[in-house]
């Protein structure tokens, strides 16, 4: 994996490296450098497979820190060897050049991404069509800030008679009952 | 709205100009009435025999419920003993089973294959997601109780249920059948305004693509 | 002599690439199969626009299952994450245990004791060998064939039973926990075990002499729904598809995990690539399925702990972190992609199911010049879950 | 020949045994498809049950006249088949409105019903439904054409057209039938009808999980009752055509009974392990299988 980095960093200005496993890497690179270094690994290293590419919420980070993480996680089969490449995104008006001509795949990620998470994909095809929600009228629903509870509460008709507890106090009732 | 969706002039195969309005529906226009049975009690209750011993269901799996569906009509459980069937076309289904969570997505098509059955036609609630929510009754995208939407004649609790289960159920509802007491087709005549109240309040998209049935 | 349909210069494109459709001329018709449609896998469906009995064009339409589990489990605890994740796949639940209590322990840093992994594999073929009786019975339904639906069903109905026996749930399972496993093997469950699978062989033949023998069967899968070899990797095609096309893409040999690398097998490859070869890897897949299963029951270590000692659930927290991990369920690879940030709750969790990719780009690129009499059987070959597209 | 006004009575008779056959057989039919599912399968009153229910809805939509027609003319094609057919032979009773030419009409008769659905289908304004029914015009046509061979190959073997002499002419023991005296024709007939019985491997017509379920799709309450009584009448009626040309006929209604059973049973034996054709292919299968041995068939006569 160590040489792998040390190969790519010689060609991106590539971030740490966070070694999750000894064949599970992943690395943040700038936006701009993303689709020569996919383009690197696929056609030089053998990273041909593109396993997922999505999308983390980092709201609550604080404010310099709160962005969108893409992450493409490409597979070496031959060498079982995993590297995901993370790229921050500011979180509003995020636009992303789209992969989906180095793989076709990754066209329908990137329709998820945009529905869920209000990420858009400019040149994919079909993006803008609806792949999941339908009629959708609230905020991207995978952003932290949409509270899927609220929402919930507030569009559907609840059967009453259902509880919710806290399990920490119900667990100190159920087992040292009387002791607050 | 989609630009096929707008009210325009097409050309026919024919050469014949014609005004199509997509967003219309074509067969929807009346709401249904109530629909009385025999006047003599005694042929009502011949065809409610008829009805209870002849289910037909919608073979329309929309949640996971439908899983269980399968072992049901096959050599353990074989509900074809008990004269449940399935049928393809909601024309000629008279039972439709809501198998367990309902997206909303899900919903408008089921409304759908709901209003196009045949009445007297029954609704059965597959496990404790379509009664409150179950296990996603913080989710936002699944509806939460069944009945605001749908009469619901019988709702058969578990996550899921059981084929043994499903078959004591089928069983109940034919009870219900034979007694006539699963008007659930006049029920949603009577209060069609509050239903469609409900459904439009969750249903923000009515457009509905051009479908076969 | 076949008939091979000619469609590169009809219907013609527009100058964007698109193809040039006019509905109302008569020419083309919209047909929409699904979701309401017994030759559809699950809740989906495909929206076709035909020219005579020809595909034109097929786009994929998903969401009918969309619950939102990706944003459920971000508010729920990691324990109380694991009921749920099983019910993202109906059809083969234990995967998705596997793959969430593996991704969870090693965020925490938990090794799950050795007996644990043995009895977790063991459950995930048995999950496996179900998925894969559905299947064929799917497959030989979808032209017309019910009758070996009936007989697989029959020996599903036996493997659940065993599942019944192990976790006591037929389809749903919450077996698998983060750290271990709920509980061991029922007594006399080997002896048990082998005479299900003894059914399950004996059924296979059956099904072997009546569908794979069958002469019509043959007509109509040999040399239909071919995946080009060269589009595996820009589909990201897994699993038996891959198989089919002569890659031994097996994860289990590939990356192994958990006890596979102590057991004895070899991918099951196959070379036509059609829907055929697809429905005969998948049997030899499934018997191999079956041989694994006895050696598991043979090399299972038969004491020792189940499960790890955890910290308090109720205060459990996992350091900031992600991971990925994968496993070889029975359509290709499933994946659970899992980033904490050092709080009680995931922060977020991706899950990669093999039909994502399967039944969106590569089903609408295979749809195109096919009969519809095709369809259902070329979807159901491709063998996709609805709910893990859309979870 | 004068006409009687009492076999008016008689063919009602007749029909009446012979629907409530129909429907019996076709639950017991359906039990044998089951047990080599391993099931037990419906009840054997079910169709009853269907039926009657099917009846006794209380809504039902029109597409136009047509739609109502359609299961009309299919139910005339299968009772006409039923009624210009003598079902038992020399029985003054049961051997219906037969007359010398009612060769010809019967050909027609099973055409008949396929051509009313054809218009029924089509005005109901479902794809599905017109997909059906052009599949199921064509491949009709496909399984006809061997069994009109074999039909005229009977017809210049016995060197008449009326249904009463032919099997006149197969009795006294069971070298005479058709089956021995003209292998080949019958040969040719029964891959017809094994292509018009709309069982696998020829059910693409109805294929479920392509065009669910073809031309009845749109076909709801009183107007799938008509059609389910006419699945019940048709296949006898025109199992009773192929029992009088080539199996010689029945004396009385137990051989009936045996025969129509026996007949039936050869489609549903090749029925329950076959998936199905695509339309093409089993036009080609007729073309190459069938209709060379029709045209043999002649050739030999």
């Amino acid at each position: 994996m160590h040489a792998l980095y040390d190969r790519l960093k010689a060609l991106f200005p590539l971030g740490e490296l966070t070694e999750q496993r000894a064949n599970l890497a992943f690395a943040t690179l700038p936006v701009e450098y993303l689709r020569p270094a996919l383009l690197h690994l696929r056609d030089q290293e053998g990273y041909t497979h593109l396993v997922l590419l999505t999308a983390v919420d980092w709201l609550e980070d604080g404010q310099e820190n709160c962005q969108f993480q893409l992450t493409y996680l490409l597979n070496n089969r031959a060498e079982n060897l995993d590297i995901g490449l993370r790229v921050m995104l500011p979180r509003e008006g995020t636009t992303m050049a789209s992969i989906h001509d180095l793989w076709p795949t990754a066209a329908t990620y990137q329709r998820e991404l945009r529905e869920m998470f209000g990420i858009d994909f400019p040149d994919s095809p079909g993006v803008y069509e609806e792949f999941i929600l339908e009629g959708w009228n609230d905020i991207p629903p995978y952003r932290r800030d949409f509270d899927t509870l609220k929402y919930a509460n507030d569009s559907y008709a609840q059967r009453a008679g259902r509880e919710t507890r806290d399990p920490e106090t119900h667990m100190k009732e159920q087992l040292y009952p009387g002791k607050s | 709205m989609k630009p096929e969706l707008l009210k325009r002039m097409v050309k026919g195969p024919d050469g014949v100009e014609f005004e199509v309005e997509p967003m219309r529906d074509y067969y929807c226009d009346a709401p249904p009435t109530v629909q009385h049975g025999a006047y003599i009690k005694i042929v009502e209750d011949f065809f409610n025999w008829a009805r209870a011993e002849s289910l037909w269901i919608l073979g329309f799996g929309t949640g996971c419920g439908a899983i269980e569906m399968r072992p049901l009509m096959t050599p353990r459980f074989d509900a074809y003993r008990y004269g449940i069937q399935w049928r393809p076309t909601p024309r000629q289904a008279n039972l439709l089973v809501i198998s367990g969570y309902l997206s909303t997505k899900t919903l408008k098509r089921a409304i759908r294959a709901y209003e196009q059955m045949q009445s007297p036609k029954y609704v059965v609630g597959l496990g404790s997601c379509t009664i409150n929510g179950g296990m996603y009754w913080d989710s936002y995208n699944t509806i939460k109780c069944l009945d605001q939407y749908m009469p619901v004649d019988l709702y058969i609790t578990g996550c899921m249920p059981r084929p043994e289960a499903l078959l004591a159920g089928f069983e109940d509802l034919k009870k219900l059948i034979r007694a006539g007491k699963a008007e659930g087709a006049n029920q949603y005549a009577e209060r069609f305004d509050w239903y469609k109240a409900n459904q439009k309040q969750v249903i923000h998209d009515w457009d509905m693509p051009d479908y076969n049935w | 002599m076949a008939y091979t349909p000619d469609r590169s210069q009809y219907p013609a494109r527009k100058a964007d690439g698109s193809l040039d459709i006019d509905l109302t001329s008569g020419k083309f018709l919209k047909l929409w199969q699904g979701p309401n449609h017994p030759g559809i896998t699950g809740n989906m469906s495909v929206e076709l626009t035909v020219c005579g009995d020809e595909v034109v064009e097929g786009k994929v339409h998903v969401g009918y299952l969309h619950r939102g589990f990706e944003k459920l489990m971000e508010r729920r605890t990691f324990i109380q994450c694991f009921p749920i994740v099983c019910r993202i796949c109906v059809p083969e639940p234990d995967f998705n245990e596997y793959c969430y209590a593996a991704a969870v322990e090693e965020l925490a840093g938990i090794e799950a004791p050795e007996r644990a992994n043995w009895i977790r594999a063991l459950i995930l073929e048995m999950g496996r060998i179900n998925s894969y009786l559905m299947y064929l019975g799917g497959q030989s339904g979808a032209l017309g064939q019910g009758v070996i639906g009936q007989w697989t069903t029959y020996a599903r109905d036996l493997m659940l039973d065993r599942f019944e026996e192990m976790t006591g749930a037929r389809i749903y399972h919450m077996f698998i926990m983060p750290g271990g496993v709920r509980d061991t093997l029922p007594d006399g469950f080997e002896g048990r075990m082998e005479e299900t699978l003894k059914e399950i062989e004996r059924t296979l033949k059956d099904v072997w002499d009546v569908m794979f023998c069958n002469a019509v069967f043959k007509k109509r899968t040999v040399g239909m729904g071919v995946i080009d070899p060269a589009w595996l990797d820009a589909y990201g095609v897994t699993g038996p598809s891959a198989r089919a096309a002569g890659v031994a893409k097996d994860v289990r040999r590939d990356a192994p995990y958990l006890v596979y690398p102590e057991l004895d097998f070899e991918p099951v490859i196959g070379h036509d690539s059609d829907i055929y070869t697809r429905a005969d890897v998948r049997r030899r897949d499934l018997l191999m399925s079956v041989d694994l299963i006895r050696q598991i029951l043979a090399k299972m270590p038969k004491d020792g702990p189940i499960m790890a000692p955890m910290p308090s659930m109720l205060h459990w927290k996992i350091p900031r972190g992600e991971t990925y991990i994968r496993g070889e369920c029975s359509r290709g690879e499933y994946g659970y992609y899992l980033v904490t940030d050092g709080s009680g709750y995931p922060r977020r969790v991706n899950v990669r199911g093999p039909s994502y990719t399967h039944a969106m780009a590569l089903l609408e690129r295979m749809i195109v010049n096919i009969n519809i009499s095709d369809v259902a059987s070329l979807m159901v070959s491709l063998h996709t879950y609805p709910p893990e597209i859309e979870r | 020949m004068d006409f009687e006004w009492i076999k008016i009575p008689y063919a009602l008779l007749t029909l009446f045994i012979v629907v409530n056959f129909g429907m019996l057989l076709g639950a017991f039919i359906q039990k044998i498809g089951a047990r080599v599912g391993r099931r037990h399968g419906i009840p054997i009153w079910q169709n009853y049950a269907d039926l009657i229910k099917n009846f006794g809805l209380r809504t039902s939509i029109t597409h136009g006249v047509m739609f109502y027609l359609g299961p009309v003319f299919r139910l005339t094609g299968g009772i006409g088949l039923l009624l210009f057919v003598p079902t038992i032979y020399g029985s003054e009773m049961f051997s219906n409105l037969s007359f010398s030419g009612d060769l010809i009409l019967a050909l027609y008769f099973v055409f008949f019903g396929t051509l009313g659905m054809a218009l029924g289908a089509g005005e109901s304004g479902h794809p599905h439904a017109a997909i059906g029914i052009s599949r199921g015009l064509s491949q009709v046509s496909m399984a006809e054409l061997p069994f009109a061979l074999a039909v005229f190959a009977v017809a210049l073997q016995y060197q008449t057209l009326s249904v009463t002499d032919i099997v006149a002419a197969q009795q006294g023991g069971i070298a005479n039938w058709t089956l021995f005296t003209n292998p080949v024709a019958v040969a040719a007939a029964m891959l017809g009808f094994l292509g018009s019985m709309m069982r696998p491997p020829f059910d693409v017509v109805i294929a479920p999980q392509e065009i669910p379920i073809g031309p009845p799709t749109e076909y709801h309450s009183s107007y799938l009752a008509l059609m389910q009584t006419n699945r019940a009448i048709f296949p006898i009626a025109k199992i009773v055509i192929y029992m009088n040309l080539f199996f010689g006929g029945a004396a009385s209604w137990p051989v009936f009974f045996l025969k129509v059973f026996l007949i039936y049973m050869v489609s549903v034996i090749v029925g329950v392990v076959f998936p199905r054709f695509r339309v093409e292919q089993s036009i080609r299968w007729f073309l190459v299988w069938a209709v060379p041995l029709g045209v043999l068939s002649i050739v030999l006569v």
